[in-house]
């Protein structure tokens, strides 16, 4: 295979395996296995796999509450997110945070956040972190449209420009915010005059052609690398509801169709078979990440829920004082023995 | 008269109001066509079209602010904060500038705006979605706070609250919009301000709002099987608060259970405990108890998520040894 | 005298009547008179009159804290602006509100506002009002350059723009928020880019040539009214230290002898000068503005401080139920009579 | 040990802690150049260059969450909020993110940042900048909170805050910065989380902290003059919160006065009756008396403001009334 080839199949198989990752997420919720219904699955912006590939491994990053996705194409363990996706000890945070708030320090991913924009200023942070202690490293802050239309993102631009850290602004543009297409949401969608308004480079690229994605997030987190921040959005489709429970009324049947049509997925596909590789090869690729993700359903759904009395760690640091379990302050209060 | 839930009582309510009131408008994130994330909204772009039912960015403090520039120019406007976890991004707008304006400006205008939001544990929403928050708004003087428990309290508080000329945070609970129960769009339980006695009772009086009034009163039925005579007092308002009813009851009863979802420490059931041993000292024969949320985030794992907060259960077994019956199986020996 | 010689005389009394203001509101300070030390003088941004008198009367705005001058060009009373810095009962909010809260919904000013940033909003949601009520009326947001650095501007400019609303953002800038110079605070100071980026009109204009101020404030206030909302930043300089007490260490002689050179006022003067008015006449003027506000200075003065017991008016509306006072509760605590 | 203020004790912790460890970083608006709004950093840009005293735009929001980032990145920031009642704009920052972090991740990593602030009356500043808010952040699971009303404390509790693993809510008073006082960096009043008796005393517990305690202290020596002995305690730290210090004294003198600067409804005055009555009740001769600011916005008018919140007289008065001897004038007939 040529170097490209090469490229371009390790971004399909990282993109596969989102979509037969949040395949399964969506069984979970099915069999009522997963720990609620707010769940936000990535499939339609597999493109992001572009994006954590230009990333070098001490890198680090921050996703929105549609972040599966971006988790799995960094080398997530797919057991370990389901079994967090499930509320179940096995997973990233031992099942307190679930879907919206998985993390792991130590593939440098700072945490999925639940408010939308809530995480961009700690990628900011991060870098600034990076920057001060002279670590060759980049910090990635990756959000939704809908984020674009929140102030903290623009303060956390004007920072980052200010002080030529070492992050970039990755914009996923699926074109909705729940209900709201984005052009219901702002007047301008040229979201990297913005940008540049704010003293960052800015770039709107394809979100379905992977290696559109790639090229372009590699100079820009080289050049983040280099003290000068950027943004990115990449434009796609969300190809299902917000959640679990939408079934998007809002949006027509045509509309949706031509979306879907729009398949990062089925983009990168057809372009390796255009290169020579053969169908059977790439189904087997497929077929193989497929039985991965089985594995770590049935993983996911025999896991342990976590005992209750761990609800009370992780409140403060190891060895600092603890909340007091309320049954403890009535015993002090009501009880003859301790009264 | 009719049998409905706590979402169409809220939702019947903005209707009646905005027929009533011409100046009122809805503005939130996905209030319109999308008809509100949990529904409460559904359908009133189409009966009111997009001038007066407006779908907004997800910009909550520009929301809000925008709320407050246009109550002070004519409108009314209903801001829609999707869960109240968010009200973190409009403090500001809420506390320094809806609640202070009619202050600051020496009585020269109001700002007439509801702010309606929900809260509460239920959905494993996590700990960004599933809090409690009315503590941080019941501390503001200037702000009016709201919280039906019941489908008639939905209905009738909410169209109350759009006739007052000052800011009210009016909070719902996820938990509450399938509710059943009967509203009365010519019958409120009570006035605005004026809590109300939803189970009588003689040995122990239950102070409670929101979704555990529900549970206080499963717990007061468990009582009743053990010999426990439980009122349950639901406030409806936490500003303003009704400090007489709950006084004349906690004189009768001479026992006080205090019982909210929100985090204990800090938490409005300090306030209620403060103000009954203030107004009860001396009918007191026991101190009051708070039955509250731990103090941790909410965690998503189903089992935690429901053992960080009271349930009907932990508030009989409180009530029962508070009565001086058997203590709890948790007991210290 | 031509008509813009009439326009240009009337704006020179404006600025004159500002700064004249303002010079009493520092001797309030030096006479121990005003209500506490935090009080931003307005000198050196006297052009923001081109501003107002390009205003309808039927328009309103709010302001930031430093808006005696705005308010002053608007009509304002002396006398009551001075009485409420002074915290007595004859000012505009009885007292309550001080320098940072000046309002009058006589004259359309919606407040001023001690957050920074803190009002922008409010314009927004008063050109809803007007835009839903179909009155021909539009609304301005006065700010500073600090403000630009603020995150809810942008989600207004986002509202404003998408919504077509009547509405106006003027930035203020005199270069400084506090100690920090503008280019130490954002890496791209042309923030017309930054308005336009969110789909506004957006202008920058010397601040001291208020006859350019009027005009082009004039045009952004028609389209306004027409429903295409814009952004004015006038560029000038703050004369003084930030509050009464800053004695500005953090910037040299030249730069402020430079800035203060920089002169509305005097360029005014010189061009109605040039354009034949007699400097004598221009003295009477500036002499009969100083006695108006000498008189307004003793008026203030003179004027009772609030009874105490107002305090507990005006949190709620009236015939709502009023705060309890402290004593009351104790009283009904610990009274025999009561208890 | 040397006699210094409190402004000065500030600065020295900050100077020594940033001394003792590398990875501190201070930002916020005006901490640089303009040597903070209140001047306790100044002259710390010169000694520690703009790398570690970063100036800020006025973004409070993403100052807040910067330090948040940076904190789970191996700085241990120290942000400003220039004034507290500015909290509005960073409380999805500070509850939301910087107090869950650690318990969302399953405890993979925490957010070692201080949030110092600081707010009260006393300068005609109004409505908006002039609260007392820290009933907002002690409701919060996850925050510290920590506000000093001597000298000494506000050294070590500044340096103590520098080394823990989690985010910790520092409060100054606004006007408590020209105060004076013994400083001995050898000695702590008591460890970080203990609170300390200013003054011993038999007949009541007045149960305070910030700048009420100088307040209180006064108090007590006018109460003494009367011939009732007050002991007088500074809890120093709101969370960790010293329930055995305050139980213990209550229990010796059966009479309990809560104090402070903030609003009485919703404030941790209720939070500190509640738990005296929860750990006293048999104790108490008479009920918890809460001494606190109005339930009204700050009104900028000097007598206002200062009628507004309490003062040693008023202390005095209810504390006599309180111990059952002379009524205060105001008292009802
Ligand atoms: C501050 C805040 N406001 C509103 C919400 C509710 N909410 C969750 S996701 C969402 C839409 C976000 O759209 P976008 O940023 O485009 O992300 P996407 O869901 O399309 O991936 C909204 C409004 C939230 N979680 N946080
Ligand atoms: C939200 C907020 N942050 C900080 C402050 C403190 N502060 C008051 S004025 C000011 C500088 C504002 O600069 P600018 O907006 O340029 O207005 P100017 O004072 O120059 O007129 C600051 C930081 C505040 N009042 N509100
Ligand atoms: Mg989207
Ligand atoms: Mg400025």
């Amino acid at each position: 295979m040529t170097l490209d080839n090469k490229l371009l199949h390790a971004l399909y198989r990282d993109m596969r395996r989102i979509r037969s990752l949040e395949e399964r997420v969506s069984e979970l919720f099915v069999r009522s296995e997963s720990a609620g219904s707010m769940l936000h699955l990535s499939i339609g912006e597999e493109g992001v796999a572009g994006i954590v590939r230009a990333m070098d491994t001490q890198d680090s990053f921050t996703t929105h509450h549609r972040g599966h996705g971006i988790f799995v194409a960094r080398g997530a363990e797919p057991a370990r997110m389901l079994a967090e996706i499930a509320g179940k000890a096995d997973g990233y945070c031992r099942g307190k945070g679930g879907s919206m708030h998985i993390a792991d320090m130590g593939l440098g991913h700072l945490g999925a956040n639940a408010i939308v924009g809530g995480g961009i200023a700690h990628a900011v942070g991060a870098a600034l972190a990076y920057k001060r202690k002279k670590q060759p490293r980049v910090s990635v802050a990756f959000f939704g449209d809908g984020a674009m239309q929140q102030g903290i993102l623009y303060e956390s631009m004007n920072l980052a420009a200010l002080w030529s850290l070492p992050v970039v602004f990755v914009c996923i543009n699926n074109q909705y915010g729940m209900g709201t297409r984005i052009d219901r949401a702002t007047a301008n969608i040229a979201f990297d005059e913005r940008a540049r308004a704010f003293g960052l480079d800015g770039a709107i690229v394809d979100g379905t052609d992977v290696e559109l994605v790639h090229e372009t997030a590699e100079r820009m987190i080289g050049n983040a690398r280099n003290g000068k921040p950027g943004f990115l959005s990449i434009t796609c489709y969300r190809f299902y509801g917000h959640a679990r429970m939408d079934k998007s009324p809002y949006r027509d049947a045509e509309e949706e169709a031509a979306g879907r049509a729009r398949d990062p997925l089925g983009k990168a596909r057809a372009r390796l078979i255009e290169r020579g590789a053969k169908a059977a090869e790439l189904d087997a690729l497929d077929a193989e990440v497929a039985a991965e993700m089985d594995a770590a359903l049935e993983a996911a759904v025999k896991s342990a829920l976590p005992p209750v009395d761990t609800m009370f760690e992780d409140v403060f640091g190891p060895d600092q004082q603890k909340p007091t379990p309320l049954r403890a302050r009535l015993n002090a209060m009501l009880s003859e023995a301790t009264r | 008269m009719s049998e409905t839930t706590y979402r169409e009582a809220l939702r019947q309510a903005l209707i009646d109001a905005m027929n009533a009131d011409p100046d009122i408008v809805v503005l939130g994130e996905e209030v319109g066509l999308y008809g509100g994330a949990y529904g409460v909204t559904r359908g009133l772009i189409d009966q009111f079209g997009p001038e007066r039912i407006l779908d907004t960015p997800i910009s909550e403090a520009a929301i809000v602010g925008a709320a407050v520039g246009a109550a002070m120019s004519g409108l009314r406007p209903v801001a829609e904060l999707m869960y109240v976890d968010f009200v973190g991004i409009v403090m500001d707008q809420l506390a320094n500038q809806a609640a202070k304006i009619r202050y600051m400006f020496g009585g020269q205008i109001g700002v007439p705006m509801v702010l309606r939001s929900q809260g509460g544990t239920g959905r494993s929403a996590a700990a960004q979605h599933s809090q409690s928050l009315e503590a941080w708004m019941a501390h503001i003087p200037g702000l009016r706070v709201a919280m039906p428990a019941t489908v008639n309290d939905a209905y009738h508080l909410l169209r109350h609250a759009l006739t007052l000329p000052d800011p009210v945070v009016f909070l719902e609970h996820k938990g509450l919009y399938v509710q059943k129960g009967t509203m009365d769009p010519a019958k409120p339980d009570a006035p605005w301000g004026k809590a109300v006695v939803r189970r009588g009772g003689t040995d122990l009086t239950i102070v409670t709002y929101s979704k555990m009034v529900l549970e206080s009163l499963a717990a007061a039925e468990q009582l009743a099987a053990q010999g426990v005579s439980a009122e349950v007092i639901d406030l409806r308002t936490l500003n303003p608060l009704d400090d007489e009813t709950i006084a004349a009851s906690v004189r009768r009863t001479h026992r006080a259970m205090v019982v909210t979802e929100a985090h204990l420490t800090g938490g409005f059931s300090a306030e209620l405990s403060a103000r009954i041993q203030e107004s009860c000292f001396d009918h007191l024969e026991e101190p009051v108890a708070r039955v509250a949320g731990e103090d941790i985030p909410i965690p998503v794992s189903p089992p935690l998520e429901r053992g960080s907060v009271p349930n009907a259960q932990l508030i009989a077994e409180t009530g029962l040894w508070l009565a001086r019956r058997t203590p709890p199986a948790w007991a210290a020996q």
